[in-house]
């Protein structure tokens, strides 16, 4: 079983390996083919590895490689216990789809080998992320995934604005990171190791709240980063300018919600800082709404689908912060499968488009691609919270245990309710502008339907999105079954739903407001494309400014201080004061010079001084 | 007596170097091959040295003890242990690289190439050097062919930036001399006889007072080598007028030469001043890292943004150092070989770049990743590991050292670990700015991607970088000995305690390690 | 008188005997100047190989005293010998273009070359006060000839300059021997070290008067500050050709009086006079270093650098008898590198001008590569650099301030050594990182000059290298 | 009153002596009067020799001056050389025109 794992492991790493050295020698669609072969064989691993622990033989698995931080106790070592299972199969599973779709879609790209390569570094990194069994490896795959997001969003780098997005993403990421080493330097500091299970272990009878909060925070600002929460959320609209499979996989399915995941996975240090937990939650549910409002209002497909992202990765921290882990990684992995079809349902639109991303030049593609209609119609039901969908199990679940917990929990419900009925507005609102409505084409563009190649990927996760959601009902939880041994492990206690029959109005309560969207939605957009062009639309259509603000304290105001301190600071005052100390004995020594006057008396002057100042000194000494 | 390979090692380039200058001057072209072919023997013994080097043991090994002049107590004494040994070896690395990145060269090559293993063999002797006048003999004799390599063959402003980088290190020194001289009468008054045998004088009784103002001396001269903020000015100067090879020894190693200093004497000698000036040192390595990385977003200039970026993680080296940790000291080792790799090969690429273009200023490149698809990469891989990414070396080193530091000094680890975003931001907007968008001037569309033998300069740095990224394990194993035993010296010799992590122990964000 | 050993006065008598020599040969024959050089040379070897039996049989010994106390026969004086013969040679060898360019005249060059070698040598081997006043004047008065040796403008300002100064110079040292003469009622260095080791002197006054003008005097010829003054115009007015043999000479020799002056006979009141050598030093190594700065000729560069060595080397003077040792080493090796130097002025601004501005010595790396090479040497080893002689000199005079309790003289001393760099670096400048204007021909370099540097940057070398056969000599070449 | 002159005198006139001749030497431009002042100054010197010789009862005192004149006499030769040399040249004996070399 564990070389299965470090074959799953090491699979995508040697396509990667392969595909940098030779990918831009094969021609198409070898390195397509390679690549999805890779993530394809490493799921099959991984489920075969899996079944292992799902099956309950063993609950799980821990491979070590070698040792690889000695004075910090640190080895390069993997766990695979259900969370892992869940996570590592969803990675590769939906990589392995995006992969093959991508073979399709990236299509006559001039580097296209290379963007195989990277996306299956990115599958390793993701997968060392998800398996590592203490938190400097986590560390490893956190970085390597803003890596490869870098790598991937700044693919076609001849864009300035891909380039700058790029950048972008791969510092906003750092400052988050800032908060995850922090963490990690106080999580040593206590316990003197780094591995999961000496930590959690120990943190029960160890860590006091004070700390408990200091680094779960800490964690959490880590944690922000990467998942896209208030207030790092800024790099992931921008995001969007990789390659639509890229947004997919990376910026939808997967690495955004590692975030999700480290909170899960660290749960007992947020449950011994109940403050924190809720800091979690909040910052969830006021991104969740946050991000939904501006998603309203949003022209650009792949941006729709972006606020939408941030949106719901605010679900799974309220979620996770309400300590719902199973629901949290529930829905990460129910929107894993929606969104990354409906990115991959809106790449499919724009490769169809030529490019186009501007829903205003879009409207009546139902009929030209019927497939990809047809896949993102059940995406955007799982979305708005429709039952039997698969979103509606997850977010219900969600919103239910948040509801539960009581007192200003319930405040937190009623934005996720709330943003609930904003998201079915703004997914309705897409697809009509997109699909509905009469053709708003551009001259010379001939939308038709996608290779199938791209197609089958989106059937397949069309399928998930439906079925994904029953793993997980009230009725039998079997997801939630599975995964608790892994948090029972690590002393976590999960919450759970109320009894009885509050579920019930609850589900009714969150499908009405589905419903309310949806209908609000049609409504306004079924046969036009209202202006929606000025005042509070097109405040919520720059984002709330918070770009320009951002732009405005640190690229402009960072700026100039950064250009006054190697300017004049550097320059004029350290620099100035090493040269004027030259200058300053370079100026004695010119003055010193006129007093060699070149006349022969004043030299004897000068020696008489000297004679007459020797005498007065050995006077002092013994005088007469 | 063993084969002295120690010798060997500063005589090797020494006579090579000799052997240059002896070259029929009218065959310029035979210069830079043989010296590129001699300085492989360094190379040779210096991995002979690192397979029979005995790991885990904390003392110096191959050593050689000569009295050079009994009555003043001088000794030619050569020894190394596992903190000197990969410096060495990084040293000896790094010039068959440097030298066959100098093709380039066409002024006087046969100067220039003594010069380059002259240099060589200083800063050998520099990290071999047991008796503290014979490595103040290298420390300082090895200016003089730095000083040449800049002035002669450097850019426009090259004589300011030479004599600028040789008087503000000879400033250092003169007063290191002082203090090492004033360190030798100590040692007589208690041991009878004078000495300026380190491994004596670690023998020697100080007070306080005579502790921290030798600390000073000492710590002035190798902070200004390092350099520590605000003493960094000459860098920048000398790092934009040396010709490639010379950026990439002052980077690769000669700074090492200051961090290498505190380590090995400032910390073993002055225990009691080191704990006692423990704040200081690393305030001002925490001022350099932020620093440094702010004044490096905005330089205009590439091979100036890269010389303050080593001010930033030189930085590193320094706090690891005054965390008095182990996590800490070991970073801080292993952080001296991995800025020499990552910071060497950056200015190896941007040598490359500059002899195409003749130009280094940021704004005339843009779009070149269409153009030099493997130097783009090879660029960006460089930057990465620079930046610390996890799976590169530069990570391993950032990390004990935050890591380190933060038990001891949590405040200055957490402001030191915002150097993380700032190295990000410096380097990859240089990225971007010189590599992505579309090519925009004429004259950087025809450039030529990287030839055979830039590649086989970078592959071998890539290689390594790579390599201690990955499995660090056998450079950690052989430095933790020796760093364990200074933290134990200074444990003996001073009521401080290198701060345990403990179950519970509530971590004093104000800074106070628990006694 | 039993005690007379000629052997002590040898080296004087072959290079006067020499001098004589060549003298009636050229009155008698008008030979050809390679005759003058023959019979120079043998003359300077003979003095050579006296002065190394004269190591052999005196080093280490007791006072040995000869002609009445009136000579030292011990490793000091037999030791300066070595150092004045070695250097005189050298000094001719560098400077022989000069001897050509005088024609006839060029006799009297170097028969006063010779003259002043013996007044050298007797100044370090004088064991009376007068006595040593007596070779002081012949090195003195042989050394302002010398200054205006090719009598023109620059010379003749420079000799009288020289010459009046000089005199005044002597006539206060003379004075300080007077004093101390009436006050300790002998001449004998000997006498006055056994006077004043048995005797306190209820007031010293006379005593101590006469020790201040002594350092005056003796500060005068080794051109310490404030008694500087005269250096720069004459190193400058005097021919290239000669200028480092008088530099170099009055060096040795005013090094070797003072430090027999103030270690013998004022031995007992070290604690009045080092504070005082003390502050000298410090004065002359900054007044040296500042005024070398702000020189754009190099000789006047070298002149007020030489102010700075020195400063150095009184230094360890502070330490009394534990200082001679690093005293000689310095001013030895230092002046082999003021010979070296000179030779390189010399052979680039020719022998017997005066004047050699620093922009003439652009591109000298490219023009003659071994006078750059030598040049740069020298200004390294100035500069004290290590693995030059001018950085084991320097770490010895350091040690014995160090001991002798003057850190911060030595810390101030150190801090204008580097400013000190900036001046010495400046040449290295000069002649490679500055391009040469137009095509500037290749340096004609005669063999004199050539020999005269070979030798002195390897001994600059070897000797910074492996120091230690000249140091375990000097032990034994301590004063009686 | 005790009116002995006693050679504690003699010295104080030497001191005078050789301050006057000091004086001359800074005071006076002509190359031969500042050396005639030298001249003064020595004398003075063996004023003192003789007088301390004399008061301690040694001989060695008054030889001393027996060298000091010779020495004198060889620096005039020399030194009048010099000054005439110079004379010659420039037409003028005043040490004040002598000041190209400086700085």
């Amino acid at each position: 079983m564990e070389t299965l794992i470090t074959l799953a492991l090491l699979l995508p790493l040697a396509g990667f390996t392969f595909l940098a050295f030779f990918g831009t020698r094969l021609p198409e669609p070898w390195p397509g083919v390679i690549a999805t072969t890779t993530a394809g064989l490493s799921f099959v691993l991984a489920l075969i590895a899996g079944l292992d622990v799902i099956g309950g033989g063993t609950e799980r698995l821990t491979v070590t490689w070698f040792e690889w931080l000695p004075a910090l106790g640190v080895e390069a070592s993997f766990l695979y216990d259900p969370l892992s299972v869940l996570m590592t199969l969803v990675v590769t599973g939906v990589g392995s789809l995006i992969h093959a779709y991508s073979i399709g879609y990236m299509h006559g790209d001039e580097r296209y080998g290379r963007f195989f390569a990277y996306m299956n570094l990115f599958l390793f990194s993701m997968l060392t992320l998800v398996t590592g069994s203490n938190f400097a490896v986590l560390f490893v795959g956190w970085e390597l995934v803003g890596l490869s997001s870098y790598l991937l969003i700044s693919f076609w780098f001849e864009r300035p604005t891909a380039a700058a997005a790029g950048k972008k993403a791969f510092v906003v990421n750092r400052i988050g990171d800032v908060g995850f080493l922090v963490a990690l330097m106080l999580i040593f500091n206590t316990f003197g190791t780094l591995a999961f299970d000496a930590v959690f272990g120990e943190a029960p009878a160890a860590l006091g709240t004070g700390l408990a909060t200091g680094i779960t925070l800490m964690l959490l600002l880590g944690a922000a980063g990467k998942s896209a929460q208030l207030p790092l959320y800024v790099w992931l609209p921008d995001a969007m300018e990789g390659p639509t499979p890229v947004s997919a996989l990376i910026h939808a399915a997967t690495m955004v919600t590692a975030g999700v995941y480290m909170v899960a996975r660290t749960g007992i240090l947020f449950e011994l800082a109940p403050v924190s937990a809720g800091v979690v939650a909040t910052v969830g549910a006021a991104t969740a709404l946050f991000a939904a409002t501006i998603a309203v209002a949003q022209f650009d497909i792949k941006r729709v689908l972006a606020y939408s992202t941030i949106s719901q990765l605010g679900y799974m921290f309220m979620g996770v912060g309400a300590a719902a882990h199973v629901a949290g990684v529930f829905h990460l992995m129910t929107h894993a499968f929606f969104k990354a079809l409906l990115f991959l349902g809106a790449g499919s639109v724009i490769h169809g488009m030529a490019g186009q991303q501007d829903m205003r030049k879009m409207g009546g593609l139902a009929r030209v691609m019927p497939w990809t209609f047809a896949t993102m119609a059940v995406a955007w039901l799982a979305i708005s919270g429709i039952p039997p969908f698969a979103g509606f199990w997850s977010k219900d679940e969600i919103l239910a245990v948040v509801f539960g917990r009581g007192g200003g929990w319930t405040v937190l419900w009623a934005i996720g309710l709330f943003t609930a009925l904003l998201t079915a507005f703004y997914m309705t609102r897409m697809m009509w502008m997109t699909f509905g409505g009469k053709a708003r084409w551009d001259d010379g563009v001939h939308p038709h339907e996608s290779p199938r190649v791209m197609v089958v990927p989106l059937a397949v996760l069309g399928v998930l999105s439906v079925v994904g959601g029953l793993i997980n009902t009230p009725f039998k939880p079997t997801l939630e079954h599975f995964l608790e041994p892994a948090f029972e492990a690590f002393h976590v206690h999960l919450a759970h739903p109320p009894e009885g029959a509050t579920p019930w109005v609850l589900a009714f309560v969150s499908i009405a407001a589905g419903l309310i969207g949806i209908a609000a939605a049609t409504a306004r957009y079924r046969s036009r494309v209202p202006d929606e062009e000025r005042g509070a639309w097109k405040l919520l259509n720059r984002g709330y400014y918070v770009d320009d603000a951002y732009a405005a304290a640190f690229v402009v105001g960072g700026g100039a201080a950064a250009r006054w301190a190697a300017a004049s600071f550097d320059q004029k005052g350290i620099d100035g004061a090493v040269n004027g100390v030259a200058r300053l004995t370079g100026a004695v020594a010119r003055r010193l010079r006129p007093l060699q006057t070149g006349f022969v008396r004043s030299y004897a002057v000068a020696v008489l001084v000297g004679t007459v100042g020797l005498l007065a000194w050995f006077m002092t000494r013994g005088g007469f | 007596m063993d084969f002295p390979v120690l010798t060997t090692l500063i005589v090797l380039p020494m006579a090579a170097g000799v052997a240059v200058l002896l070259l029929p001057r009218r065959r310029p072209e035979l210069a830079l091959p043989v010296a590129i072919a001699a300085s492989l023997l360094p190379l040779g013994a210096s991995l002979w040295l690192l397979v029979r080097f005995e790991t885990g043991v904390a003392g110096f090994q191959f050593v050689e003890h000569v009295n050079w002049y009994e009555p003043w107590g001088i000794s030619y004494h050569l020894g190394v242990d596992g903190i000197s040994l990969l410096l060495v070896v990084l040293t000896a690395f790094l010039f068959p690289i440097s030298l066959l990145a100098s093709t380039a060269i066409k002024d006087r090559v046969h100067l220039y190439a003594a010069s380059m293993l002259f240099l060589e063999a200083g800063i050998i002797g520099v990290f071999l050097s047991l008796d503290l006048i014979v490595f103040f003999v290298f420390w300082e004799v090895m200016l003089v062919p730095m000083y040449f390599i800049i002035g002669v063959w450097g850019g426009g402003r090259r004589v300011y930036a030479a004599v600028k980088f040789f008087l503000f290190t000879a400033f250092g020194s003169a007063l290191m001399l002082a203090a090492i001289l004033s360190l030798a009468f100590v040692a007589r008054d208690q041991l009878g006889a004078p000495t300026f045998d380190f491994v004596q004088l670690l023998g020697v009784d100080l007070t306080r007072t005579a502790q921290f103002w030798l600390f000073a001396a000492f710590g002035l001269s190798f902070a200004i080598k390092v350099p520590l903020f605000p003493l960094h000015t000459w860098l920048p100067d000398a790092h934009v007028e040396a010709p490639t090879a010379g950026s990439v020894i002052l980077a690769g190693v000669l700074l090492k030469m200051g961090t290498y200093g505190l380590l090995r004497f400032n910390l073993t000698l002055f225990p009691e001043a080191t704990v006692d000036l423990m704040p200081v040192m690393a305030t001002l390595a925490v001022i350099g890292i932020v620093y440094g990385a702010v004044v490096a977003i905005v330089q205009t200039d590439i091979k100036r943004l890269v010389a303050y970026s080593s001010v930033s993680h030189l930085g590193f080296v320094v706090l690891g150092i005054f965390a008095l940790t182990a996590q800490g000291l070991q970073g801080g080792v292993i952080q001296m070989i991995n800025h020499g790799l990552t910071t060497g090969a950056l200015f190896l690429l941007v040598g490359m770049i500059y002899e195409r273009r003749h130009t280094r200023e940021i704004s005339q490149f843009g779009g070149l990743g269409s153009v030099m698809p493997i130097f783009a990469g090879a660029f960006l891989f460089t930057a990465f590991a620079s930046v610390g990414l996890p799976g590169l070396n530069g990570f391993v080193g950032e990390f004990y050292v935050l890591v380190g530091s933060f038990l001891s000094l949590p405040v200055w680890a957490v402001v030191a670990a915002t150097g993380v975003v700032l190295a990000a931001v410096y380097l990859l907007w240089a990225y971007q700015r010189m590599f992505t968008g579309p090519v925009t001037l004429e004259e950087n569309r025809g450039l030529s991607d990287l030839n055979a033998r830039e590649i086989v300069i970078l592959a071998p740095i890539a290689a390594l970088i790579l390599f201690l990224g990955i499995y660090p394990k056998p450079a950690l194993d052989r430095i933790e000995p020796s760093v364990d035993a200074i933290l134990q010296r200074i444990e003996q010799t001073t009521d401080y305690r290198v701060p345990d992590f403990g179950s519970g122990a509530v971590v004093d964000l104000v800074g106070e390690h628990g006694e | 008188m039993s005690n007379i050993d000629f052997l002590a006065l040898g080296p004087e008598i072959a290079v006067t005997a020499a001098a004589v020599l060549l003298l009636m040969i050229e009155v008698a024959r008008k030979p050809s100047a390679r005759v003058w050089g023959w019979i120079a040379g043998i003359g300077i070897a003979a003095a050579l190989g006296l002065s190394i039996a004269g190591w052999v049989l005196g080093r280490g010994t007791d006072a040995n005293l000869y002609f009445s106390d009136m000579l030292a026969l011990d490793g000091f004086s037999a030791f300066g010998g070595i150092v004045v013969f070695t250097l005189t040679g050298i000094g001719l060898i560098a400077g022989w273009g000069l001897v050509t360019s005088l024609r006839r005249r060029g006799a009297e060059f170097v028969a006063l070359v010779l003259i002043a070698a013996a007044g050298m040598h007797l100044m370090a081997a004088s064991a009376n006060l007068i006595m040593l006043f007596i070779a002081l004047e012949v090195a003195s008065i042989s050394f302002y000839v010398l200054a205006g040796i090719t009598r023109n403008r620059a010379a003749d300002e420079a000799a009288l300059k020289y010459f009046l100064l000089g005199a005044f110079a002597s006539a206060v040292f003379l004075y300080g021997i007077a004093l101390v003469f009436a006050a300790t009622g002998t001449l004998s260095m000997a006498g006055q070290e056994s006077f004043l080791g048995e005797t306190i002197l209820l007031r010293p006054g006379v005593l101590l008067a006469g020790i201040a003008l002594l350092i005056v005097g003796l500060g005068f010829k080794v051109s310490a500050a404030p008694f500087h003054v005269w250096a720069p115009d004459v190193y400058q007015g005097a021919p290239s050709g000669v200028t480092g043999f008088l530099a170099a000479g009055a060096k040795v020799g005013g090094f070797a009086a003072l430090a027999r002056v103030l270690t013998v006979p004022l031995d007992a009141y070290l604690d009045d006079w080092a504070p005082a050598v003390a502050v000298v030093a410090v004065a002359s190594v900054v007044v040296g270093t500042l005024l070398a700065i702000a020189q754009d000729d190099i000789k006047r560069m070298l002149a007020y650098s030489s102010v700075a060595h020195a400063g150095f080397i009184l230094l360890a003077l502070t330490a009394g008898d534990a200082g001679v040792e690093a005293v000689w080493f310095y001013v030895s090796t230092y002046a082999l590198q003021v010979v070296g130097a000179f030779a390189v002025v010399a052979a680039v601004s020719g022998p017997d001008t005066g004047a050699s501005p620093l922009d003439s010595y652009a591109g000298l790396g490219k023009r003659s590569p071994m006078m750059a090479a030598g040049l740069g040497l020298m200004m390294i080893a100035m500069g004290g650099i290590p693995m030059t002689t001018g950085f084991v000199g320097k770490l010895g005079v350091f040690r014995a301030a160090i001991d002798a309790g003057y850190l911060w003289a030595v810390v101030t001393a150190l801090v204008a050594t580097v400013a000190g760099l900036f001046f010495y670096l400046r040449v290295i400048v000069r002649m490679y990182m500055d391009a040469p204007g137009g095509d500037a021909p290749a340096l004609e370099v005669g063999r004199g000059p050539a020999w005269a540097v070979g030798i002195t940057s390897a001994a600059t070398i070897v000797l910074g290298i492996a120091p230690w056969p000249l140091l375990n000599m000097l032990r034994d070449a301590l004063p009686f | 009153m005790d009116l002995t002159v006693t050679p504690g005198w003699y010295m104080a006139l030497a001191s005078v002596l050789f301050v006057i001749g000091g004086a001359g030497l800074l005071l006076r431009r002509n190359a031969l009067v500042m050396f005639m002042s030298v001249e003064l100054m020595l004398n003075a010197v063996n004023l003192t020799f003789v007088a301390a010789g004399r008061e301690l009862n040694v001989l060695d005192g008054q030889i001393s001056v027996f060298f000091v004149m010779v020495v004198a006499a060889a620096e005039v030769v020399v030194g009048l050389a010099i000054i005439v040399a110079v004379f010659r040249r420039r037409a003028t004996a005043s040490v004040d025109e002598l000041a190209e070399l400086k700085g």
